[in-house]
């Protein structure tokens, strides 16, 4: 692996202004963003990720990659929390391992969105249907994660905890997030196949301005991302090892599974990256409502605090030569 | 009279105002974005990006006797998700 | 009336992002924008509409059509709210009828801008002083509504409430969106015939930006409609009847108007699209403010939740089907 | 002394703080944002784009007397909008 | 059990957090964008974007031991930028 | 002084905007945005200056006119506030005097970027690197006050209070908006030299985007200016005066200044701004932390609601007058 990608990874803009972020808490510097600021920014950028997503799929089409990868996501969704689950349990009850493994099976947009800056940067193509799969990976693992509390969970949990099917439906498809992403991504796609023209007038706002939010977005990001990372020591030194090591672990299969879909390096990225990032919105707005009995820092501080600074500073060029490594190697 | 403050998550605010409307409370109000740190030493910030929230912070003015039908109520809610309740009195002005 | 343009005029992008806001709050989502994020947006429409505007009349000149067509509009802003007051006076009391009626004799916005979106994707023709239209029905009705109250309010209202014409000037032109909207139209009018290099300098905020801005907007004013629509159920079946068959016969009036002022099909939708909306943010602000005893969820609910919604969904392709009969009719 | 909390729309805030100077109060304190419900069941939210807002926490301390002073102002004013006042017990640290 | 009201300038809310944990209170809650006026005459906006902040209600319920233990260093604090503390009776739900 | 640029500076979008805003206190109007939303554009503005900064400066590389420039600039930032010290004693306190001097000596970087627009509309030109003179006048200011106060003090100040010089530093270097001003200046620079497509990228956001957010939030200037001025009554006429003679002096010193460092018009301009404006971001959060035992009415009333609109409205103007009078006179 050699340095230069990643030096290059932290000199785009995006990075350098979550540095910046992160730097001004170290410095005790008062920079705030203040509330509901942020959430402006992660609205916006949700709504623009799923908008231009589905334009790209009702481009592209359904070519025959598509679906494999699709339900390759899916499954990745659905798998990791549970080795995430069996991991965690050495240390943690159910509640907690369950939350926490939810948060790692899920996806971070905002690194999927550095991915896809970094893939650019470094001219390397990739595919619009790419955003189906970040789509598709929010929910399944929110559902893991409430299955392994309702069927894992000491028995004498309150009555008014027990949890119905349709109940860990709603938080899984209906939580905010996943369906401001999911909407806007149908939005996109009848918008190009019924109104092209809608998607000109939207692309100074969806499109043109995308980066510079993101800068701006990271900017908080850093911030936050800096204010909780002492809470992780609270965590102990498992939580903190198993922060790093768990994206590194779900990169590294995900690098096969993308190699057996004969993914591009780009798609292979970007499967990458939704394998091995965390959900800081999604999952914790769920477990919150539904797993009281899950210490939020825990699944916080990991994901925003360690996790996701790692991905967008150091992971992203690791994987990408994880994937260069690992997917022209002849067939096994 | 009496003044009931009620300090919790949210994310609990809706059971909350339910409990309260079935006593038939004759107003409340709700403060949101309070922040804090409760007896767990959790500090609860306003994430609200996050989807996470803060707290929210409800006034009740009303008689004992409403603040008693919904004791048990206002409990269970509360130990959910955790949060304070407290009573104090006060006089019409 | 063919199907074919509501079904094109609800999949533009802004009335799907206003659809997907009203479907999360049927769903339970918790899908939110947190105050005052909505109020940044309409606070920048209404500049954006303003300036956009002052530059269009600068250009466009007063031809002899705009004379009339502007008279025209401030007399329907007149009219209007007398026959929206008689009609409630069966129902409701002094206060709560002069209110409602107010709010349907002045305009939205939101409304007048899907129009504008509505005659683009259909590419009709309309002119640029139709924004002074908009602009000048905002605050007669309101004068009109105060000066109902006025007069026809029961003798013993107390002495703190009785109103002087200066308050009732004060309230209809001094409003914080009524202000906003003329002043941005005068700036827009001064840069256009003063600093014309101002114009392109502020295209990217006031011009390019707008679609998308509007959509995330309507996004909101879809969540708030969904929210106000089930109190409409107190208001009862009178109210709910009134607030889809006042804009229609709004419309109706309005389109024999604009056919007596021969104007062309845009701007005779824009006309007509100005008579039938109903007004949610001055006419309730200045209400709220002078006439205390009219209940705000009736004139809130009735304007957000269900006249408004019915404008932009039904209401825009409805008009416009009224005016291509109605105007080409041979003189009577 | 006294802790004086009023709570009312925001429409209502600058012609209370009028009220509090003219009584001379040694201070005030107000928190605007606040949402609720009153006895007429009409719920107050916070619509600020659509310029209704929302209501507005008032705290005051202050000596029984100067309550005393400001009370038929208060009233007054709370009388148009709505709104409501409580007193309750406070000592100074 | 009391209630203690602190407002005082958001500014000087890390110091005051830094006392009341010192203090070992088993809880406190913070609402921000408070405005005022103090008895100097000054008032306090909300001016986020000066930098000026403005002002911070902190609500504490805990012991009268515990005030007692912390009314040096809170006197300390508020005597520095301004602001009010009172105490109040208050009862658990 | 011909009355033309003047009324050409008035009539420029932001100008107007301003006075919209002020007129609307003026008029009692309602008109209002609200918290956290200034913030918003605050930060925006510093963000995209400092990047767009960073970037002419590295395009522009070091060239013999910058250093002396910039450590001119440096000069002034501790000149300025001595004298103003020294003015202010007849009248004020130490703590007063000192952090109103500090104000003074330090910047505005909206007065700044309302400068760079006037000479945008006279078609002047100006050079990148003076975005750098607007950084490092930031803080010096902030440090000579503090300075002042530490060793002017009266002795009794309690123990508390005693600053020490790493303090000093922290408030003036770690300011949030100096920090932020600064760290996008060197984010532009490191952009601008090893990842330039980031420059394309950006470009919508921090360029084209940057006129139209100027007005916002100069709309909100005006507002607050407006409501701070009548305070300025209590503060008396000495304030008064000083918050325009102040400006004016040290425009007449600045103009002598870049007279003797042969620049251009335009960055003369420039310079002359820097001196006469006054900071209402850095420095009144800075001394509001630091020395409460100043009234921060005083130095805000004064920069915010005096001499930032002299700058914005007449200031500019006259300077640039001021500058073509002196600059191009025969050598001494
Ligand atoms: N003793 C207390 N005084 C004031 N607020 C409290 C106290 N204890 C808890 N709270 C508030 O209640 C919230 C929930 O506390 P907890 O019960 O720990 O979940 C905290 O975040 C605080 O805002
Ligand atoms: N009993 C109560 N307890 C707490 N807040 C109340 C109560 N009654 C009314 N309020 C508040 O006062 C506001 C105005 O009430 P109203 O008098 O109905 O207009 C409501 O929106 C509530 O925020
Ligand atoms: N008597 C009072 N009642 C309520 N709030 C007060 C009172 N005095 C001061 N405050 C609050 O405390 C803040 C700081 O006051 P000061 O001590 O003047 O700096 C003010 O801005 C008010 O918000
Ligand atoms: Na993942
Ligand atoms: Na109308
Ligand atoms: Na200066």
């Amino acid at each position: 692996m050699e340095i230069n990608p990643i030096l290059q990874n932290v000199l785009a803009p995006p990075v350098l202004f979550f540095l910046i972020g992160a730097i001004s808490v170290l410095f005790k510097s008062d920079l705030e963003i203040p509330a509901p600021l942020p959430k402006l920014f992660s609205l916006y950028l949700l709504l623009a990720i799923g908008f231009k997503g589905g334009i790209e799929i009702q481009k592209s089409g359904f070519t025959n990659q598509v679906l494999p990868t699709l339900s390759a996501a899916i499954l990745m969704s659905l798998v990791i929390p549970l080795i995430g689950f069996l991991i965690l349990r050495f240390k943690f009850d159910v509640f907690n391992s369950a939350a926490i493994a939810a948060a790692y099976g899920s996806i971070s947009a905002v690194t999927f969105i550095s991915a896809e800056s970094f893939l650019e940067n470094q001219k390397i193509a990739f595919d619009g249907f790419m955003v189906g799969a970040l789509a598709l990976m929010e929910s399944p693992a929110i559902i893991v994660g409430l299955l392994l509390v309702k069927f894992a969970a000491p028995k004498n949990r309150p009555k008014s905890r027990k949890m119905h099917l349709s109940a860990i439906l709603h938080e899984s498809l209906l939580n905010g997030s996943v369906y401001l992403l999911l909407s806007s991504l149908i939005v996109g796609f009848l918008t190009a196949s019924s109104n092209p023209s809608g998607i000109a007038k939207m692309e100074p706002f969806t499109g043109q301005l995308f980066y510079g939010a993101e800068c701006f977005f990271l900017l908080d990001m850093g911030i936050v991302a800096a204010q909780r990372l002492p809470r992780l020591k609270n965590a102990g030194s498992f939580l903190i090892g198993f922060s790093i090591f768990m994206p590194l672990f779900n990169a590294f299969i995900g690098v096969f599974v993308a190699r057996f879909l004969s993914l591009g390096p780009g798609n292979a990225l970007l499967f990458v990256v939704l394998c091995a990032s965390a959900s800081y919105l999604a999952v914790p707005a769920a477990m919150r409502m539904t797993v009281p009995e899950a210490k939020s820092s825990y699944y916080i501080s990991t994901t925003l605090g360690l996790t996701f600074p790692f991905n967008i500073v150091l992971g992203i060029p690791i994987y990408m030569s994880l994937v260069n490594t690992i997917i022209p190697l002849p067939p096994l | 009279m009496k003044r009931l403050d009620l300090i919790f998550s949210e994310r609990e605010l809706d059971a909350i105002i339910k409990t309260l409307e079935k006593a038939n409370v004759p107003g409340y109000t709700v403060m949101k974005h309070a922040t804090g740190r409760g007896p767990e030493r959790v500090v609860t910030e306003d994430m609200e990006f996050t989807g996470l929230g803060a707290n929210a912070h409800v006034i009740v003015f009303c008689e004992q006797e409403l603040i008693d039908k919904m004791r048990d109520n206002i409990r269970d809610d509360l130990s959910y998700y955790g949060g304070v309740a407290y009573i104090s009195e006060a006089t019409p002005l």
